[in-house]
């Protein structure tokens, strides 16, 4: 039953985990810049959707819709009056650029909401779900069902929609992308937006499940980190893919070798895997 | 003629001599100076800012009686704050920034066990009488130190009583899992519970540590209800503690008896919580419910607990009293030495037998205090109540938490 | 020797006198400098010449004071000990090195700040070892007074930074650092024309790591306690970058003024905004790399002299 | 046959695989010494995967290739510089911050061990010396023009003192009048007695120069002679040369 259970926790954690990095993953493989600013923009979300909910009693569900337009715009007017001045330079000069931008941003948050931790307690609580001995926590299922809808969201627009497929296109191969007419610049801020956006929504929906603070966001960023690259760069498929294998190897971990020793496996097997296969679970090889 | 290159050189040497070459404030005559490094940014920065809260309301209230009485002349309370970003090598550089450059008369020790010990060996060092306000593990105070204070009793006196009133109370409990985030103090205290859990008779099924950072520990948790221990024994920071809460509300994992220490004595504790913050039993240094008679500018607790209230609009919990018992112990120590003289205010901390707000106040030979009977609560209907010492017991122990 | 590594050595020289400015905190804070020098000369032989964006600086230090620190334990003398460290982290760089820098780019990067994870949780849970998140004490090195001790720690650092600037010279003029320098620019071509990348690149970690590891350790036979946590930050990692990123991208003086600027505009900031030093730091930064992308050593005394003069 | 015993390279059965995709099928040639061999074959026909093969950049999957008397199959690309195996690069790789002058030494330093950096940098002048370029001995390598750096990377694989020129269409992107200086340093190479294998889109160079041609396709070695045979071969005029070039070749003479 032990192992039915953290079977189905791993399966719904990973999910989280692919909800937090595909933002990440975005960014990574579309602008090849490593977003350190990723896991505050998380952190800004939850506190948006424990605002909301606080202040003005605004499900989270409804919280998500004005999240995703509000940080879209933040993260396009980021890339389009900071990043892009910099975006040809070397991999150390943004990723420093996007260290400096999340040390602004962190500290903002802790001045202002302080560094305490809050926690989003839906009233009523949903409870769980138990079939047999294995539970399911409701918030978390509703938040793996929001994460799947997301992602199925980012997956048709990036497949169906004219600027999806531009952006497709800019990762896949820049120079031909770029030969087909394609404005790269734009293509640049909207795929950072979109990375923003899908961060904003990842943070509404972690603020059910986990307590919210500044303090956190480094924890978040470290989970994308890992998942993008189990997973593959860039893919829908592949962050999912990495979430469940990250979420898996921490429960069957912890459970095995003792939960002290589940982050140590898990950068272990990052580590493997860049070695040993570093276009990821489903990647293909691509940026360097 | 001038290199080009030397324009850098240059620029960035001064650069680097001007940090330190910032001349320090004048002391003035008349204010005594307390050094305080807290974690205000960093992981401890909600720890930072309980402590700032109790040493800002002793200051108030000292400056509010005229200032500190040394040999009759009243001097003013002046703390000086400084950011050790939660990172121990900052804070040793702090403290000895505050001694040298701030010529702060006395200093506070900074949050936690593990930096306190760092930042003792610079008071050490200058001979500047420290009082932690947030130290208990016993691995500070085996340097026996001779100017290092702290008024957290060991660990062991938090879980010695906790154990005896579970077996007293709860006689079917057998079994016992422990869960400690791998950090000095929760650590510290889980080795003193599994320690006490043996020897008085549990039979300890789960023992480990979880890394700090972890941000989810549903697949442990799952472990442990299958051990099915009937007492849940949980160490960690508040964030923790919530975290861990959730999920096993998340796991419906229920049990006789669930300990937490250090979160249910917070006040945000219980209130993000809520329902399942009930019957959590926890222990911890102070509580707002004891009724000591003390000699210290706060006098009663429940004037403490009031002051408190009025300033803060909350009930004050064992840190934040633990910070303005600090004060309040420098006090009487200088009032008691007459004098700022930092040899003389150290052997009047060091033979003080006082009774306080806090409690009654005598420290050993390494300098940590003795006299203290921490107690034991358990959270009730939303309040935390106290269960030992007999004293000033406010309920009964209940089990069951679901 | 070119006029930009003599002035290195002038400016390293000049910072030896500081004890004749200040008292003990002007020489913890030197302490620290020195420190801080050698972390950004070390990253700039992998990071600079060879173009390896590396993040493990926070796990050769963190290595470094905990063998030292286990070491000092047993009894084994401070000089000892950290010549042990030195050859050990020397040794497993190298090792470590001709696996990791497989990697490029973004790749190795993640590699390298992942090791640094992976050994802090590594000495977190070897307990019996290590004292785990208790933290590992170490015995006090001398009794001697307050400002005998920190001239001792300041200078035996200094003395540290003196021998990586030397290396770190020498490599840069001989046919090593000709050879990095062609890594970075094409590492294809370089293995084309008979260059033994992987060989040059596991030297050059190896290098890298060496001197951070016993600054590692120097430093906690001066603190006396340390935790993993502490000495695995990840800012170790990250300020170096930073510095090398301020003063000079590949430049040894350069990174050296980077170093020193940085912890000039640190320890200003860090004092007059106690609440949003990170966030004023941050901006700091940005406006850095923003318009100053070459680095301070971009920077010409004849554009400044030109700019005063029209002020 | 005589010239076997003059043999410096020889492929027998090499295959390269990527993935699904079959680079290389079961190609076996070689090349003797002072020879210069025209390599030619569609674009995608695994004419610089062989290259690269031989280098040791993208290793044989099976086969086994031969240099000098020496089995290289498993020599890794350095190694296999300092063998004396050169080559130039179809897209050119030169060290961009570097002067001319300081990549060709770059060359002579690392591809013989011992070597030490003042006969490196002496070497260096006479071979820009002799593909021209002494002028712009100090200039940086990523302001040269095309044909420059063209000339550059020979006079890299020159300074490696090769016993083997692999030339990856050194010719690709030059005007005519650059194409003709390209060809005469070429000869000049090949009087030294260099062994010389080229890739080449040109065919009047490759008439030109090489004294025999061989004719990839899809992976396959589909012709190997005297270049007067190749380029009647049926199966090579299908493949690469079309229709029109052998009835233009038919017509000249």
């Amino acid at each position: 039953m032990l192992a039915v259970q953290v079977l189905i926790n791993a399966l719904v954690l990973g999910c989280l985990y692919a909800c937090i990095a595909i933002g990440f993953s975005l960014v990574w493989g579309v602008l090849n810049v490593i977003n350190l600013i990723h896991g505050s923009f998380i952190v800004l979300g939850a506190y948006l959707a424990w605002g909301a909910y606080q202040w003005a009693h605004i499900s989270p569900w409804y919280a998500l819709l004005f999240a995703a337009p509000l940080f879209f715009g933040f993260g396009y007017l980021l890339q389009r009056l900071l990043l892009n001045r910099v975006i040809s330079a070397p991999v150390l000069v943004t990723l420093t650029l996007t260290f400096g931008l999340d040390l602004i941003l962190n500290n903002a948050m802790i001045y202002y909401f302080k560094a305490d931790y809050r926690k989003l307690t839906l009233s009523p609580p949903t409870g769980s779900i138990s079939l047999f001995d294995v539970v399911v926590p409701v918030d978390r299922l509703i938040a793996t069902a929001s994460a799947l809808a997301l992602t199925g969201l980012l997956y048709l627009l990036l497949r169906r929609s004219k600027v999806g497929r531009a952006i497709v296109a800019v990762r896949l191969d820049r120079d031909a992308a770029v030969l087909m007419g394609v404005d790269v610049k734009s293509i640049y801020a909207v795929a950072f937006g979109l990375g923003a956006a899908l961060a904003g929504c990842a943070g509404v929906l972690m603020a059910l499940i986990f307590p919210i603070s500044p303090l956190t966001s480094s924890a978040y960023l470290g989970k994308a980190f890992v998942v993008c690259v189990l997973g593959g760069l860039g893919s829908v498929s592949g962050a999912l893919a990495g979430g469940l294998l990250l979420a898996l190897v921490e429960g069957i971990g912890s459970v095995y070798l003792g939960p002290a020793h589940a982050t140590t496996l898990s950068f272990v097997l990052l580590i493997v895997f860049l070695v040993a296969r570093p276009q990821g679970l489903l990647g293909r090889k691509g940026f360097e | 003629m001038f290199h080009p290159r030397f324009g850098c050189v240059s620029a960035s040497l001064l650069l680097a001599l001007a940090s330190f070459a910032v001349p320090s404030p004048a002391s003035a005559e008349d204010v005594i100076r307390f050094g305080a490094p807290l974690p205000i940014t960093g992981p401890l920065a909600p720890e930072a800012a309980a402590q700032q809260m109790g040493y800002n309301l002793w200051a108030e209230e000292a400056n509010k009686a005229g200032g500190i009485n040394v040999g009759g002349k009243k001097y003013k309370v002046e703390i000086v704050y400084g950011d050790y970003q939660s990172n121990t090598p900052r804070s040793v550089q702090i403290t000895e920034q505050m001694i040298t450059q701030d010529n702060v008369n006395f200093m506070f020790g900074p949050f936690g066990s593990g930096a306190a010990k760092a930042a003792s060996t610079i008071s050490e060092k200058y001979k500047v009488p420290t009082i932690a306000a947030s130290a208990s593990s016993s691995q500070v105070y085996d340097q026996n130190y001779k100017y290092l204070f702290g008024t957290f009793t060991p660990n062991d006196t938090l879980t010695t009583p906790l154990t005896g009133i579970i077996k007293a109370k709860a006689p079917d409990v057998k079994k016992v899992a422990i869960l400690a985030r791998n950090d000095l103090f929760p650590l510290a205290i889980a080795q003193e519970m599994e320690k006490s859990a043996k020897a008085n008779g549990f039979e300890v099924v789960y023992f480990e540590k979880y890394a700090i950072n972890t941000l989810d520990h549903s697949a442990t948790l799952s472990q442990i209800k299958s051990l099915a221990p009937q007492w849940i024994f949980v160490t960690g920071y508040i964030n923790d503690l919530l975290l861990i809460r959730k999920q096993m509300t998340d796991q419906q994992m229920k049990a006789p008896v669930v300990t937490m220490i250090a979160g249910p004595a917070y006040q945000t504790f219980i209130e993000t919580a809520g329902q399942s913050a009930e019957n959590i039993s926890s222990a911890s240094w102070w509580h707002p419910a004891e009724q000591y008679d003390g000699k210290d500018i706060f006098g009663k607790t429940s004037n403490f607990v009031k002051l408190f209230k009025a300033k803060y609009n909350s009930d004050p919990d064992y840190a934040q009293a633990s910070a303005a018992a600090s004060g309040a112990l420098f006090q009487m120590a200088i009032e008691k030495a007459g004098s700022l003289d930092r040899d003389k205010v150290r052997d009047a901390l060091a033979s003080l037998d006082v009774m306080t707000f806090w409690g009654p106040v005598k420290f050993g030979s390494n300098g940590q205090i003795n006299s203290l009977e921490p107690p034991v609560f358990q959270i009730q209907n939303a309040k935390p109540v106290v269960l030992y010492p007999d004293a000033i017991k406010q309920g009964e122990f209940k089990l069951g938490v679901n | 020797m070119t006029r930009a590594n003599f002035a290195l050595l002038i400016l390293i020289v000049i910072v030896a006198s500081l004890p004749l400015f200040g008292g003990a905190y002007a020489l913890r804070v030197g302490t620290l400098a020195c420190m801080y020098a050698i972390f950004a000369l070390s990253w700039n032989v992998v990071g600079g010449f060879a173009g390896y964006p590396s993040f493990a600086t926070a796990a050769s230090f963190g290595l470094g004071a905990y063998v030292t620190g286990i070491l000092l334990n047993n009894g084994v003398p401070l000089p000892a000990a950290l010549a042990g460290t030195f050859i050990a982290l020397f040794l497993g760089a190298v090792a470590l090195g001709a696996v990791l820098l497989r990697l490029r780019g973004h790749y190795f990067a993640i590699a390298s700040l992942s090791l640094v994870e992976v050994f802090r949780e590594l000495i977190n849970n070897a307990t019996d070892l290590t004292g785990g998140g208790m933290g590992l004490n170490i015995p006090l090195a001398s009794s001697s007074g307050i400002l005998a001790d920190a001239m001792f720690f300041f200078y035996a650092m200094w003395g540290l930074l003196v021998l990586t600037a030397l290396v770190v010279i020498v490599v840069s003029v001989s046919k090593l650092g000709f050879g990095l320098s062609c890594i970075r620019q094409n590492e294809t071509a370089a293995n084309m024309v008979g260059l033994n990348t992987t060989l040059y690149k596991s030297i050059a970690f190896g290098l890298s790591a060496c001197f951070v590891g016993t600054a590692g350790g120097l430093y906690a036979a001066w603190v006396h306690y340390i935790d993993p946590s502490d000495v695995f930050d990840i800012l170790y990692s990250v300020k170096p970058i930073v510095m090398a990123l301020m003063g000079g991208l590949g430049s040894p003086l350069g990174v050296v003024c980077g170093a020193f600027l940085y912890l000039g505009l640190e320890e200003v900031v860090w004092r007059n905004y106690i609440q949003i030093h990170s966030g004023v730091l941050g901006v700091l930064i940005i406006v850095l790399l923003l318009f100053l992308p070459h680095g301070l050593i971009s920077l010409r005394w004849a554009m400044v002299w030109r700019k005063v003069k029209h002020a | 046959m005589p010239e076997m015993q003059h043999e410096i390279l020889h492929l027998s059965n090499v295959s390269r695989n990527f993935g699904g995709l079959r680079a290389l099928r079961d190609v076996s040639i070689s090349v003797s010494k002072g020879e210069v061999l025209g390599l030619i074959g569609p674009n995608g026909a695994g004419k610089t995967t062989l290259v690269n093969t031989v280098c040791g950049v993208t290793p044989a999957s099976a086969g086994v290739v031969t240099f000098d008397g020496r089995d290289i199959t498993r020599v890794k690309t350095y190694q296999a510089a300092r063998l004396g195996l050169s080559r130039t690069f179809q897209i050119v790789q030169p060290f961009a911050e570097f002067s001319a002058l300081d990549n060709v030494a770059a060359a002579a330093l690392f591809s013989q061990p011992g070597e030490s950096w003042k006969s490196a940098r002496l070497e260096a002048r006479t071979h820009l010396a002799f593909v021209g370029l002494e002028a712009q001995a100090d200039q940086c390598a990523a302001t040269l023009t095309l044909a420059m750096r063209k000339r550059l990377e020979l006079a890299k694989a020159l300074a490696m003192k090769p016993k083997l020129l692999f030339l990856d269409e050194v010719n690709a992107g030059l005007n005519s009048i650059e194409v003709e200086r390209a060809t005469k340093l070429i000869h000049q190479l090949a009087a030294r007695g260099i062994t010389i294998v080229m890739i080449e889109h040109l065919m009047k160079v490759v008439l030109n120069v090489c004294t025999r041609i061989a004719v990839l396709h899809n992976g396959e070695l589909i012709a190997d002679g005297a270049p007067r045979d190749v380029i009647k071969n049926q199966a090579v005029v299908d493949a690469y040369l079309g229709q029109q070039y052998a009835q233009r070749n038919a017509a000249r003479g």
